[in-house]
């Protein structure tokens, strides 16, 4: 089980926005993205989780293997903190939901709609989903986004025991997270050079 | 020199104005909106040339 | 894939989630309709099969932009491509979700709507069969139309351009069935053409509607 | 050198630019005398009076209105499976020129059949038909123009345009069995029928139908020009904003 | 006031507004219904008065989730409640901007459409001034129905069956007028009662509309 | 100019959250709430903003006063960046666009539709329309999600010198802004007592 990434380009409204993109995540690693707003850090986790194609370079990922969690994490509103897990679980074939809910300190909001959760609340839930997914990489877009302190030491608590399931976690991130053993990639330096504009060309610009 | 188009002078004459005064319209639009987008791309390949050569 | 069924269901059964309204809606055109025409019983019952076509069609319209907007707006749908589901058992799943809380109630109810519009006596039968037939190319066709425009906001008027074009031959022969039926006549060839419509739409538009949505999520 | 250099944009532009003059000096030349030959020296038909004429804008541009849709569908096939820029702009071009057409065809049928049906309309197989293809258009143009990326929308409208295809035909069985029509059978291209179109017509007939044929390439071409610009000038400014 | 007038109107113009949509839905209704009901000349003259009416009232209804929806989505609608302005001239210009951008439209329309119905000659007048002195109950009306589902998420549907009932009463008399000016008899007391209920919904239902905002911003 | 909150108690979805909160802000100050996820901020704002009754207490803000900024921030996708901020000054009465887009390092962008912003310009955006409506008490939810560092430092900047022309400023956060002047006040001891079950009554229910 590994993730290789090599020369990777990944494109956004038919601009690429970041390209040699290079690394390879273990079992048991975590990765921790940064960069400035706007630099393609979104992009680069969609293509990852399979959601977009890349532009260039190969990206080897074990088929069915990742999982992604973004700021919209799929909750449905008129559901319980349950039903909602409960949910995915069957979907990828029947995670633990108790124990989800446990690591994540939702049991007493279990039947709680998820309509009625504060926007913490809601993101710790949104995160819960990624442990009954069972899957063993963790794409995270800005995961603690609206998190507060002990939130985020439990987050990353999970994260640590994902890990040391032999699980891997990709993390793109603005902030602190406390998970000191991961590698941290900074994407400013992959940035996509512009072409340069020659006169009169149009085949560069459908690029 | 106008042919005599009897009793059915409405349908002719107001077919061939409608007519025409769509494509007329067609061709107009079309002209107009390549000259705006060629005259902006002008002025930004212009720019972006200029940037270029200053930078660096 | 039986998980999202429930679930589904479930969302459109709960509070807000839509279910009755499309039946609601149907009522509410059966009877706008004759408020507007007037009460003549002749000229109701002359149209009456084609008003209860109609007015099937656009209460299933008006549900269409939830079979997927709601999902894409809040990352479901990220999240169901790439779970270990294909994408077009998903679409056909929510399809078939969308038509049983729609398609069917409406058939089911269509004969007491079809009282209001005075439909001729052996024209029920023939509403309820056309409509059973009928209704699961609504959903189909639907849910195309939906995977089109799930990235544009508030796409519930492009959606219905879109799509009602395309409910143009599941609407006529299933009027024309119904028309057929209510005055005695032989209804086989346009129901037989119905049911193809509807096998046709069930058996490829899944795999476009998968496509659009891929393209979509992109 | 193979046909599909001539999708590479730069290349189109060159061969374009080169085209387009004669191609707009012939248009407004068969367009102009095939118009001017119909509508000044054409005799009354022996039934249909002084309505002939408009025979010489209906039929042209109804023609032209279904072929501007075969070619979006070629030309959105040619992008789904070779994926080149060009087609997919030149469908979207040719979309607003073939409603017009259709708009154009359905008007002067309209205008035609007043004096000659006694009613502007009627619910007709063919009438109807061409309703349903605005339609069509209408929606595919609103499609492109909901959808902000240029390449989703490219890949959406050709998936649109593929199915609508398949249902249009499908509508256009649907009304021919619903309804038997007053609209006239298609004439002009079964030669040696026993009811032909008298020569006096036909003939600037074919001028004009040229003319629309004309017509429909130029500003084809003009409109992918422009798309082809708008693309170039929009990838340029997302650049700017990137750098 | 002006600015959030032109900032509405300017919304609804740009690509992906939805202008032009609503008459595209109405063009739809109006082509679908004949598909329904068959070709005859005789029996559309006779429902062209209420199908045209009953086709712009939907088409009125489809746009409106967007006169609040939007805007409470983004957070505009909190900020517009905390603005120098009153919520009430809120509504009312809201309002007005959609029926600038679908009740007119629509009103400019409908003698095109009424041929594809066999409207009899002398309705033609007459249906445009219907619409003309109904559409802003329409629009208003709506702007009340959609302040109230604001909250409710693709509340599309829930508002199409809050709002018809609403409609009733503008649709008998619209239609009414058009029935008696397409058969040339006296159409002055329907008319007179439809521009009532439209001066009267312009003169309340903005204070109602105002009021249930302001309960679902809470 | 003041804004005095004596004993004011908040609630949501019928259940008071909040119960004696009290402060006071004068011209010039800065208050900063913090507290756990669900505790409250979100609710508390929207009450000091008008947007919803408060169910306890005083709260005695000046009429016309308050301008608000959750993280919906109210930006037309389709409009530009001059033309957002146009329309907000305009209903305000006139502020100067310039002038705020030029403070929150939105002039390169003026032409640009907000659509295609990214997450951090968008977000500034949204905090350059605080400038153009001329009130005085800025009331912000979490201001600075998925701002980098760089433009933390800015809108800190920006807050100082609102504060310097004599504003007020209520900001609920999460993380550290750099605003050290500023009080902070932890909403965690206002937590409201759940009220005990008396058996048969009804009363509280409603409440
Ligand atoms: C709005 C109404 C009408 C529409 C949409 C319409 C549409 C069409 C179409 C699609 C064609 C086929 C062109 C082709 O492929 O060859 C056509 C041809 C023709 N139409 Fe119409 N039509 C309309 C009304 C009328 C009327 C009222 C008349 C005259 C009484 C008329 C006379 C003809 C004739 C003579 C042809 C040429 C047929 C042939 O010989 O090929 N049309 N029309
Ligand atoms: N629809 C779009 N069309 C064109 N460009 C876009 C579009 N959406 C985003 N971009 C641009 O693509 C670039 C990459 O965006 P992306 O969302 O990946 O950035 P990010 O690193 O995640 O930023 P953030 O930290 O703000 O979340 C940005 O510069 C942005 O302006
Ligand atoms: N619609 C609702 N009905 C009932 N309770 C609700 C509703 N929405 C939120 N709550 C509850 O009200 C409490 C306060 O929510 P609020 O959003 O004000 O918290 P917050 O302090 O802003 O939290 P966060 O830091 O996560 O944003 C939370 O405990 C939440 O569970
Ligand atoms: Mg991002
Ligand atoms: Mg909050």
């Amino acid at each position: 089980m590994e993730m290789v990434v090599d020369n990777l380009g990944v494109a956004r409204g038919g601009l690429t926005v970041l390209e040699g993109v290079r690394f390879a995540l273990a079992a048991g690693q975590a990765l921790i993205l940064r960069g400035p707003n706007g630099v393609g850090k979104t992009t680069l986790l969609r293509t990852l989780a399979g959601l977009q194609p890349a532009v260039a370079g190969t990206l080897r990922v074990p088929p069915e293997s990742v999982t992604y969690a973004a700021h919209a994490d799929g909750l449905k509103a008129v559901l319980t903190v349950a039903e909602n897990l409960a949910f995915w679980a069957e979907i990828h074939g029947g995670g633990d939901v108790q124990a989800a809910m446990a690591e994540m300190n939702l049991t007493e909001l279990r039947d709680r709609r998820a309509a009625n959760l504060s926007a913490g609340q809601k993101r710790r839930l949104g995160l819960a989903r990624l442990l009954v997914t069972g899957r063993p990489i963790w794409v995270l877009d800005e995961p603690t986004v609206s998190l507060d302190q002990a939130s985020v030491t439990l987050f990353a608590g999970v994260v640590r025991a994902h890990l040391a399931r032999g699980g891997m976690a990709l993390i793109a991130t603005h902030i602190d997270l406390g998970l000191e053993e991961a590698a941290v990639l900074d994407l400013a330096p992959f940035k996509a050079r512009m072409p340069v504009a020659s006169g009169g060309g149009f085949d560069e610009a459908f690029a | 020199m106008m042919p005599d188009l009897g009793r059915y002078a409405v349908a002719v004459l107001s077919s061939y104005g409608a007519s025409l005064a769509m494509l007329v319209a067609l061709v107009a639009l079309t002209w107009w909106r390549g000259a705006r987008v060629k005259r902006q791309l002008a002025e930004v390949e212009a720019r972006q040339a200029r940037a270029t050569k200053g930078e660096p | 894939m039986k998980a999202l069924l429930l679930r589904d269901v479930r969302l459109a059964i709960r509070a807000g989630g839509g279910f009755g309204l499309g039946l609601a809606f149907f009522l509410l055109v059966a009877v706008l309709v004759p408020l507007g025409v007037g009460p003549e019983p002749a000229t109701l019952a002359k149209i009456a099969p084609g008003i209860l076509w109609v007015g099937a069609l656009l209460a299933c319209l008006l549900s269409l932009d939830r079979i997927f907007a709601l999902d894409f707006e809040d990352g479901s749908l990220d999240l169901l491509a790439t779970a270990p589901i294909p994408l077009e058992g998903v679409v056909a799943i929510k399809a078939f979700a969308h038509w049983l809380v729609t398609g069917l109630p409406l058939t089911l109810v269509a004969p007491v709507l079809a009282v209001l519009l005075n439909l001729p006596g052996p024209g029920y039968l023939w509403l309820v069969v056309s409509l059973l037939a009928g209704t699961p190319a609504l959903s189909v066709i639907g849910a195309f139309g939906a995977a089109l425009v799930v990235g544009v906001k508030r796409g519930g008027l492009l959606l219905s351009l879109l799509v009602l074009p395309l409910y143009v031959p599941t609407l006529i022969f299933g009027a024309e069935v119904v028309k057929r039926g209510a005055s005695g006549t032989e209804v086989s060839v346009p129901l037989l053409l119905l049911a193809g419509i509807t096998a046709g739409a069930v058996a490829l538009l899944p795999f476009a509607a998968a496509a659009a949505l891929r393209v979509n999520l992109r | 050198m193979s046909l599909w250099e001539y999708a590479n944009p730069k290349k189109f532009m060159q061969v374009s630019a080169g085209v387009l003059p004669w191609m707009a000096g012939l248009t407004g030349l068969c367009l102009g005398v095939g118009l001017i030959w119909g509508f000044f020296f054409t005799p009354d038909d022996f039934r249909q009076g002084s309505t002939v004429k408009i025979i010489f804008l209906h039929v042209p541009s109804a023609m032209m209105a279904i072929n501007a849709w075969v070619m979006m569908l070629v030309a959105s096939l040619i992008w789904l499976v070779r994926r080149h820029h060009v087609s997919a702009l030149a469908a979207r071009a040719a979309a607003p020129v073939g409603l017009t057409f259709t708009a154009i065809a359905l008007v002067t049928g309209a205008l035609w059949g007043q004096p000659m049906w006694g009613t502007w309309w009627a619910w007709d197989p063919r009438l109807t038909a061409f309703l349903i293809l605005a339609l069509f258009y209408l929606g595919y143009i609103a499609l492109w123009q909901a959808v902000e990326d240029p390449d989703t929308a490219a890949d959406l409208t050709a998936v649109m345009c593929m199915v609508g295809s398949v249902f249009a035909l499908l509508s256009r069985y649907a009304v021919k069995f619903w309804n038997q029509g007053l609209h006239q059978d298609s004439t002009i291209l079964k030669v040696g029928e026993k009811d032909p179109i008298a020569p006096v017509f036909y003939v600037p007939l074919v001028v004009c139908i040229f003319g629309f044929v004309l017509l429909f390439v130029a500003l084809v071409l003009m409109r992918t020009r422009t798309e082809i610009r708008a693309r170039r000038l929009s990838a340029l400014l997302a650049r700017e904003r990137l750098a």
